[in-house]
């Protein structure tokens, strides 16, 4: 099981800011496949031309990042604060 | 090297946050601030308002690192971090760096340092509302990546 | 730009000079500021007091050519420069130089650079007292001299 | 005439802040060897290794700067202020 959020423009474009997710893949880029499987919006954040960066238990991770049950996992638009 | 972290909802009074970075730390020679404030204008068009979201958790931590990274390549005694989240108007300071060193160097590029940093690794987002009545979330910009790349192999001090 | 420039030997308060630099300007995105504080040691020795004299006439003329130039270089809103002359003790706040501009990298840039020739053209001498009793005038740094020449020909912004 | 103002550890040395002169050179340089050839701590100051900066009518100047009769003349060490 893991948790899974959007922040800012992601939780807009999906509609969501969070969930549980029971199956998970082992890598950040598998999981953003899983997503983008789900089509429409999902397919566009997560398959299209958006810049979408993640964390894993809130530090940031590239693409291979790997994924263990109980992790937190945040999807989220390059940053904008300062 | 005294570190203070925070995130607030409540209006940020940046000068009052001042004398704890140099108080009673009498090696201190220079503090050098950095203020981000609100604009009324962004990409040519009037801005009304401004909600500051960010990622629980995350944020101190990605703070922390920053300030970490900093002490580690100057020699500091005090940062403070303050930074803004909810809604914000014109004129409303969002961010206060502050750096205390024993040399005016260091403390200069520590704080630029940490605010190229912030800029391209905290987890803030912006979303504006223009004076006509549109919200958008503000783009990031790549003379932001540019800064804190520059930061990767440039010169330290 | 709007320039306010200052000498005082009455004690320097930096924190409540800095509203001015950006209340009423909504065009401010960045504010950066330097604070400069007497230390208590100086070339390993304790030091007690210090007494600071100054080329009056002259360094209101030098100040504002530096900050002249500044503007010159850097689009600036705002920069406000306070001295400290006359006797301070450790902890005492010698110079405040605060700058106000749209973006920060340009605030950062004309902030380091007011100091960094401040500290080799404006007619100030420090004549400091140590804890063991003597008073010495206090040598300039060759540190200084660098830092400012690094400015004739460096990058701009 | 000319007003001439020294200052910091240059007073201390010399025991003096100012002075009128009321014969002048036409030149920084030629004023420093005038003074210089005062003796004693004028020489020191003057002609010796000491670094002495100078400024006309209130502006920084080099060795070759004019002297003109009203100018003030301010000789000082390099600046330690900040």
């Amino acid at each position: 099981m893991i948790q899974v959020l959007y922040f800012a423009s992601l939780r807009e474009r999906l509609g969501r800011g969070d969930e549980t997710l029971d199956q998970h893949p082992d890598t950040l880029a598998a999981l953003r496949a899983q997503l983008a499987a789900r089509g429409g919006a999902w397919h566009e954040v997560f398959a299209g031309d958006l810049r979408v960066l993640a964390a894993v238990n809130q530090e940031m991770a590239g693409e291979d990042g790997a994924i263990a049950d109980g992790d937190e996992i945040g999807f989220f638009p390059p940053v904008t604060g300062g | 090297m005294d570190v203070e972290i925070r995130i607030q909802d409540t209006p940020l009074q940046p000068w009052s946050e001042m004398p704890p970075v140099h108080a009673g730390r009498p090696s201190v020679g220079g503090v050098v601030s950095f203020v981000g404030l609100m604009r009324d204008s962004n990409q040519g068009d009037a801005v009304a308002g401004m909600t500051l979201e960010h990622y629980p958790g995350m944020t101190e931590k990605a703070l922390a690192q920053i300030v970490d990274e900093a002490g580690q390549r100057w020699q500091l005694e005090a940062v403070r971090v303050i930074h803004r989240v909810g809604e914000l108007a014109p004129q409303d300071p969002i961010v206060l760096v502050a750096v205390a060193s024993a040399h005016r160097g260091e403390a200069f590029q520590a704080c630029e340092f940490i605010m190229d940093y912030l800029k391209t690794r905290a987890p803030f987002w912006k979303r504006e509302r223009t004076a006509a009545g549109d919200a958008r979330w503000v783009d990031a910009r790549h003379s932001d990546d540019a800064a804190a790349a520059a930061w990767e192999n440039g010169p330290e001090s």
